[in-house]
């Protein structure tokens, strides 16, 4: 048992790396770097763990009652020596500090925020980034390629040795984003945008997918990766450009409709501003974006004038309304009718805004592209 | 996404008839299976006239034995139900391959995975080491009784009532679709509008109340009820495990609680925590439940250290090597691991320092846990081991547990764990922690102290074969796993495209086949030695040749656990009075103070079933009526000052002239 | 420990006490009744991260310069703080075995509990009145369930104030009900603690 | 009542009913004194506009709520390290340490989070968003 268990992973890393497995075998550096701390990391543990197994079967076969070595070595008193306890407590210590190590290297240097500097290979410096704009939705993926005003759903590829940067983000629910031959996971978060740095330098077509289960269709949520030589992904490109289909604000509106085992989409990209919108929670008109929202707030907080940008939209109260099967308008009103105290006599500038219904200083809609320049 | 208004009536809230399964064959089918069974015993409790006893002696019971033993029944319940979760999960996932759907839709596969965690974590282990713990500590300290036996009673209850109303969705609408840990958005009011998520919430919070409580009781009675001369370096290993578990229950549960109510308040009144809108932030809630999520796996696991020690040195028949480390062992375990929560999102994003720190912190658990692997094989080492089953459970552990250990460092490497994350390395990883460190341990303390609890030995036959079932069956289920995860297979997946992998699923399958042997052993091992009781029946009281407090007095024990408080002088108190010849008195007994049994837990649990039910459902007038009931309940039970009386000294003469005569008979 | 001085009198190993060490109903619920204050603390705490955390994003909606009057959180601290001391003058009454002292600034107590309670009722109401309501931004929600949370727990304070005050009638200063009150007393004093953690970070740390 | 006649004199172990820590007359006088003093700090200073820096108005307002909690424990709830063989002193730092643990770890790793994910807080794509 013991020496199958040794045998066992030794050989499982040996077929999996021949049977095409993208995350001990990829094609690209960053995973490969990636891969290399999870080697390392492993051989380290396992110059503890090895000798301890050994030892446990070791002891259980010599000590076992009724043995030779087990009645005459026996001892009761033996149940303390400073010695053996200082080692069990330096030997883990020692590997843990140099795992410590690695650990904080390897994860500034793999940190998925750090753009790829020249030591990745194929990366030269001071090449520019190839930006894909990632969204996931219900239960799709949609691939924005700004600088080549594309969009795709389910269909990702990058041209060889030019680093990647995904800036990623979801519509409703959170997912991961996972491609195992370019670089680890990372989330997709509805109002938030993360980011992967990447890079691919073998040819070939490869797995991604969700790797955050995200509801119904999640299974479903994979796609191709295709790593292209220059030409190819020019071709690709072309391809998109040419599909005939346009991604515009209904074009995107449809996509928001969940579905499930979507096939590749390829379209051309009409509304160079549907990325940020969708990061900021503003794809409709009457919605104000977040970074609008978050800039206005911080120059308030920082003592000007107060902004209100009214009350929940419509959409939302009839959302909420309608998953609690009470009318939250009308709750609010009712509230507000029996809650409400008689004034007291010195009221404040406060007391007369209402600040559900947007009595207050707006800065309207219109107002707010100017804090939205800002990012 | 689509929204569509659910109807409400006022009598009913939300809850229809369509919400009944009446169209699903397998639930229904399940659902009519567990009636039929449900009213069997029912039946016959009414014909054998057993109400009464049921009532007065155990349902109501104040004893801390007895409520252990009905933690462990009801653990071993949830264990068959979250095992047929697991089972139906295998089985869809050797079947949906090529093009093939497998046979469980989304809508029931994703209910299935989530209440196997939910159930397996919460119904199954929580109440497996609460009811040891409750049935071992106070005999390990010398103690009458738990510090607040009625307290005692009513987190058991509560436990029950959470896994009633987790049950209750078996077949009365749905259980939540989003993971067991419901994170939002996708646990949110939008993205699950339906009782599911509901269902979880006070399924949890309810049993959360029961667990926190319980927490309490326990750190009060160690710091309190110990017998003259237990002081704390003279404390049992599992009694020291115990205290730093519950410790970690006291301080963690509240912010399970906390975080629960926050996702109420977003999907109930409305308001925006961790919703997407108008400042929410659901990584909050990934963060907080993370904070309450990562100690819990040490609130499970201590224990079980605990377990493994006492059984190690008793069947080493020798004292525990380097006691004092493992005590500091587990105290730094029980504090780290409230600084670590961080590893469960690294691939959130938050930055190379912060996940640095948090990946470096987690490594260095494993410098305590390793400590203590070493100190069990140093208390081999020298010694004279017995090969009984609660020792092969032991030694099981040390050579699986190593190797989930191995995996979790691997994991707690940010970089590494970018590309094993969520995958099925993950899922093994975890499994190989959980079955390896905790449910060995909770079998290796059933087979321990199964004789003390009911005064004869389990049936060896079936524990053997139950005992290669799950460590057979283990690698076969969980190794493919770790093999996929390394190809990059997610979890939770319902069907999938790579035809290569159907070999690995059904390996995996088939190790889930054995271990339903093993489970089968299992439940063949308990009642085979319930029919051979005469047979394997111990009077000595002290079986394996224990060494602590627990094996000093008669098994089962009797209400008042000793006769006479025991004084310790030394760690392994009951082989320090074996070695100076300790005689048993058998004179001089004097009526001792015990607490009288109340019906109020088990009242006070059942109104809050009904209450979580009014909530999931909408129901307002029912949740109107039971809150306020649950107060006055409370009240009501406050004007009972009459909670203790004297069992006299004829009973204990009575009981204590019986063992002396078993005694005789033993020898 | 005591228990030492038990062990060995002749030298030889005692196995049993001289006399059975009693453990007298209610002896372990002082540090018991503690210990549930610490994990409510922790209950606390996290809702203190939460507003933390949450308590700048005011959804476009108000902050808490627009909403928040400190002239009447000013006048809730003091009820607050006048009913922990007259609470603590129904401890001193009991300690001294007078019932009706104890029953009298119970009653206090119980009115300034109420008067806290109705102040901040007053406050929420206006709040939602003005469309500030907890459901308005994350702010506003991590505020309500803050304050609220304490609210609560002060409505429990007095239910169990009430309570006692009837059983102390009917039963007298017995030493149950003592160390209820001992309890209540803890719980009392204890939500005063929290109430300081309140208006310092949300209120005044708000205003600043 | 039952729970009278069990107290038993002569068992050193646990002497004494009623556990619970007293306070005298001048405790609770000195405690709300004290309290008194602590809130009308910094509630004047607040609605007095505070001192120039608004961190050092909020430095003299936490201080005083500290020190006020203090008074409490002591004078209101009177800690002190003997109760309960010094039990409730332990379990109050303990649970301190979680408590600062959660909050300055929540406050913490939600500030990094949002400085990097948090459109109009985090900083334009590209920047290396390393940071301490």
């Amino acid at each position: 048992m013991p020496n199958l268990r040794q045998i066992v992973p030794a050989f499982l890393l040996l077929t999996l790396a021949g049977c095409g497995s993208e995350v001990l075998a990829p094609g690209g550096d960053v995973a490969a770097k990636t891969r290399d701390v999870l080697g390392i990391t492993t051989a380290l543990i396992l110059v503890i763990i090895l000798p301890v197994m050994v030892a446990i079967v070791w002891f259980a076969i010599r000590y076992r009652a009724g043995s030779k070595q087990a009645e005459a070595e026996y001892d009761p008193s033996f149940h303390h020596s400073v010695q053996l306890e200082l080692l069990i407590w330096a030997a883990p210590l020692v590997i843990i500090i140099w795992l410590g190590a690695l650990t904080w290297v390897s994860t500034h240097k793999l940190d998925p925020y750090r753009p790829l500097d020249s030591e990745t290979r194929g990366v030269s410096e001071g090449a520019a980034p190839l930006v894909v704009q990632v969204v996931s939705m219900d239960w799709k993926w949609l691939f924005i390629y700004p600088e080549y005003g594309i969009a795709t759903v389910n269909d990702l590829a990058a041209p060889l040795d030019r680093p990647i940067r995904f800036e990623l983000t979801s519509t409703e629910v959170m997912n991961a984003f996972y491609v195992p031959t370019l670089a680890g996971m990372i989330y997709t978060m509805p109002g938030m945008q993360t980011q992967l740095h990447a890079v691919i330098n073998e040819a070939g077509d490869y797995k991604g997918m969700s790797s955050h289960y995200s509801g119904a269709g999640f299974s479903g949520m994979h796609f191709p990766f295709h790593g292209y030589s220059q030409a190819d992904f020019d071709a690709w490109i072309e391809k998109a450009r040419n599909s005939g289909q346009v991604l515009d604000r209904d074009a995107f509106r449809e996509l928001l409709k969940p579905s499930e085992n979507e096939p590749a989409a390829f379209y051309a990209l009409a509304d160079e501003a549907l990325y940020h919108d969708i990061l900021n929670r503003c794809v409709e008109p009457n919605q104000i974006c977040m970074d609008a929202m978050m800039t206005a707030e911080h120059s308030a907080r920082m003592g000007h004038a107060a902004v209100d940008f009214g009350a929940p939209t419509a959409a939302m109260v009839a959302a909420f309304s309608a998953a609690n099967g009470i009318d939250m308008t009308l709750a609010a009103n009712l509230m507000s009718d029996l809650c409400i105290p008689p004034e007291p006599a010195g009221k404040t500038a406060a007391d007369e805004l209402h600040w559900g219904e947007g009595g207050a200083v707006r800065v309207s809609a219109e107002a707010a592209p100017a804090a939205l320049t800002t990012n | 996404m689509e929204q569509h208004a659910i109807e409400s009536t006022f009598l009913f809230g939300r809850l229809t008839l369509e919400k009944l399964p009446l169209h699903v064959p397998i639930v229904l089918g399940t659902f009519i299976v567990v009636a039929i069974i449900g009213l069997a015993i029912l039946v016959a409790i009414t014909y054998f006239k057993l109400w009464g006893y049921l009532w007065r002696e155990w349902l109501t019971s104040v004893d801390h034995k007895r409520i252990g033993i009905m933690y462990m029944i009801l653990g071993l319940i949830m264990f068959l139900r979250g095992f047929a979760d697991a089972v139906m999960m295998r089985l869809q996932q050797v079947w949906a391959f090529n093009g093939s759907e497998g046979y469980l839709p989304a809508e029931h596969y994703d209910q299935i995975f989530t209440a196997h965690g939910t159930i397996m974590i919460f119904f199954v282990a929580m109440p497996f080491v609460t009811g040891l713990m409750n049935f071992v500590v106070p005999l390990q300290i010398g103690a009458r009784d738990v510090s607040f036996p009625f307290l005692n009673n009513f987190s058991f209850w509560m436990t029950v009532g959470g896994a009633i109303l987790v049950m209750i969705s078996l077949f009365v609408g749905e259980f939540a679709r989003t993971g067991w840990l419901a994170f939002p958005p996708l646990s949110g009011v939008v993205a699950s509008p339906d009782e599911g998520v509901d269902y979880y919430i006070w399924g949890l919070q309810v049993a959360g109340i029961g667990t926190t409580l319980s927490g309490i009781n326990l750190v009060v009675t160690i710091l309190k009820m110990r017998c003259p001369g237990m002081i704390l370096m003279r404390m049992p290993v599992f009694t020291w495990t115990a205290l730093c578990t519950n410790v970690l229950i006291v301080a963690t549960f509240p912010v399970l609680t906390a975080t629960l109510v926050l996702l109420s308040l977003d999907r109930y009144l409305g308001m925006n925590f961790f919703t997407n809108e108008l400042g929410g932030n659901p990584m909050l809630y990934i963060n907080l439940i993370w904070i309450w999520g990562h100690p819990e796996v040490y609130i499970l696991v201590l224990p079980c250290f605990g377990i493994y020690s006492e059984v190690v040195s008793t069947f080493c028949g020798k004292r525990l090597f380097g006691y004092n480390s493992m005590v500091y062992a587990t105290i730094c375990i029980t504090i780290l691991s409230y600084l670590v929560w961080l590893h469960h999102f690294f691939t959130m994003g938050s930055g190379a320092s912060v996940n640095s720190f948090f990946g470096i912190a987690t490594m260095i658990i494993s410098i305590p846990t390793g400590a203590k692997i070493f100190n069990w094989l140093f208390t081999m080492y020298k010694g004279r081991i017995r090969y009984e089953l609660p020792m092969m459970w032991s030694l099981a552990f040390m050579l699986t547990f190593v190797i989930g250990g191995m995996t979790g460092v691997m994991l707690a490497v940010p970089p590494a764990d970018f590309i094993v994350h969520n995958s099925l390395f993950l899922v093994a990883h975890f499994h190989n922690v959980i079955i390896g460190g905790v449910v060995y341990g909770i079998f290796a303390g059933i087979n321990y102290w199964w004789p003390k609890a009911f005064g004869f030995r389990m049936n060896q036959f079936w524990g053997y074969v139950s005992f290669w079932c799950w460590v057979v069956g283990f690698w076969l289920a969980f190794m493919p796993l770790y093999v996929m995860g390394l190809m990059g297979v997610t979890r939770r997946l319902r069907v999938f495209d790579d035809p290569s992998l159907q070999i690995w699923f059904v390996i995996a399958g088939l190790g889930a086949a054995v271990i339903a042997v093993g489970i089968l052993a299992l439940i063949l091992q308990i009642l085979t030695s319930i029919r051979d009781r005469e047979k394997l029946r111990d009077l000595t009281g002290d079986p394996w040749d224990g060494r602590t407090l627990e094996w000093a007095t008669s098994s089962p024990p009797p209400a008042y656990n000793f006769a006479f408080t025991p004084v310790v002088h030394e760690i392994d108190a009951w082989q320090d009075m074996k070695e100076h010849g300790y005689k048993r008195p058998l004179t001089g007994f004097k009526p001792i103070h015990m607490p009288k049994n109340t019906g109020a837990g088990i009242i006070l649990a059942g109104i809050s079933v009904a209450l979580g039910f009014a909530l999931v459902w909408h129901i307002w007038w029912l949740a109107a009526l039971s809150f306020p009931a649950i107060i006055a309940t409370v009240i009501w039970h406050s004007f009972d000052y009459e909670r203790d009386f004297y069992i006299p000294e004829t009973t204990i003469t009575e009981t204590e002239e019986a063992r002396t005569k078993a005694l005789s008979n033993a020898v | 420990m005591s228990a030492e001085i038990l062990t060995e009198p002749t030298g030889e190993r005692l196995y049993h006490p001289a006399e059975e060490p009693h453990f007298p109903e209610g002896h372990s619920t002082p540090l018991g009744f503690w210990i549930y204050l610490m994990s409510d603390c922790l209950i606390f705490a996290i809702l203190f991260a939460t507003y933390g955390v949450l308590g700048h994003r005011y959804g476009g909606g108000p902050g808490p310069k627009e909403l928040f009057e400190l002239p009447l959180v000013a006048l809730n601290t003091t009820m607050l703080l006048i009913s922990s001391i007259t609470y603590g003058f129904a401890m001193l009454h009991m300690h001294q075995g007078d019932q009706k002292g104890t029953l009298r600034w119970l009653g206090i107590t119980a009115c300034f509990g109420l008067a806290f309670l109705c102040i901040e009722l007053y406050e929420f109401t206006h709040l939602i009145g003005i469309g500030a309501g907890p459901g308005r931004s994350a702010f506003l929600s991590a505020f309500f369930t803050l304050v609220g949370t304490h609210g609560l727990h002060v409505t429990f304070g007095l239910i169990w104030l009430a309570v006692m005050v009837v059983q102390v009638r009917k039963f007298g200063l017995t030493i149950a009900n003592q160390r209820r009150l001992n309890c209540l007393s803890l719980f009392w004093h204890f939500l005063d603690v929290i109430w300081i953690g309140v208006f310092t970070f949300v209120y005044l740390m708000g205003m600043i | 009542m039952s729970t009278e006649h069990l107290a038993d004199p002569h068992d050193d172990h646990h002497a004494g009913e009623v556990h619970f820590p007293e306070g005298t007359r001048r405790d609770y006088v000195t405690g709300f004194v004290l309290s008194v003093i602590l809130t009308v700090i910094p509630f004047g200073l607040v609605m007095s506009g505070g001192f120039a820096s608004a961190q050092a108005t909020a430095f003299a307002v936490l201080g005083c709520a500290v020190i006020q909690m203090v008074v409490h424990m002591i004078f209101f709830l009177h800690m002190n390290p003997r109760a309960e063989g010094g039990w409730t002193l332990m379990s109050l730092a303990f649970t301190l340490i979680m408590l600062t643990i959660a909050v300055v770890g929540t406050i913490w790793v939600m500030y990094h989070m949002d400085a990097n994910m948090m459109p109009g807080m985090m900083p334009p794509p590209g920047v290396d968003a390393t940071m301490p």
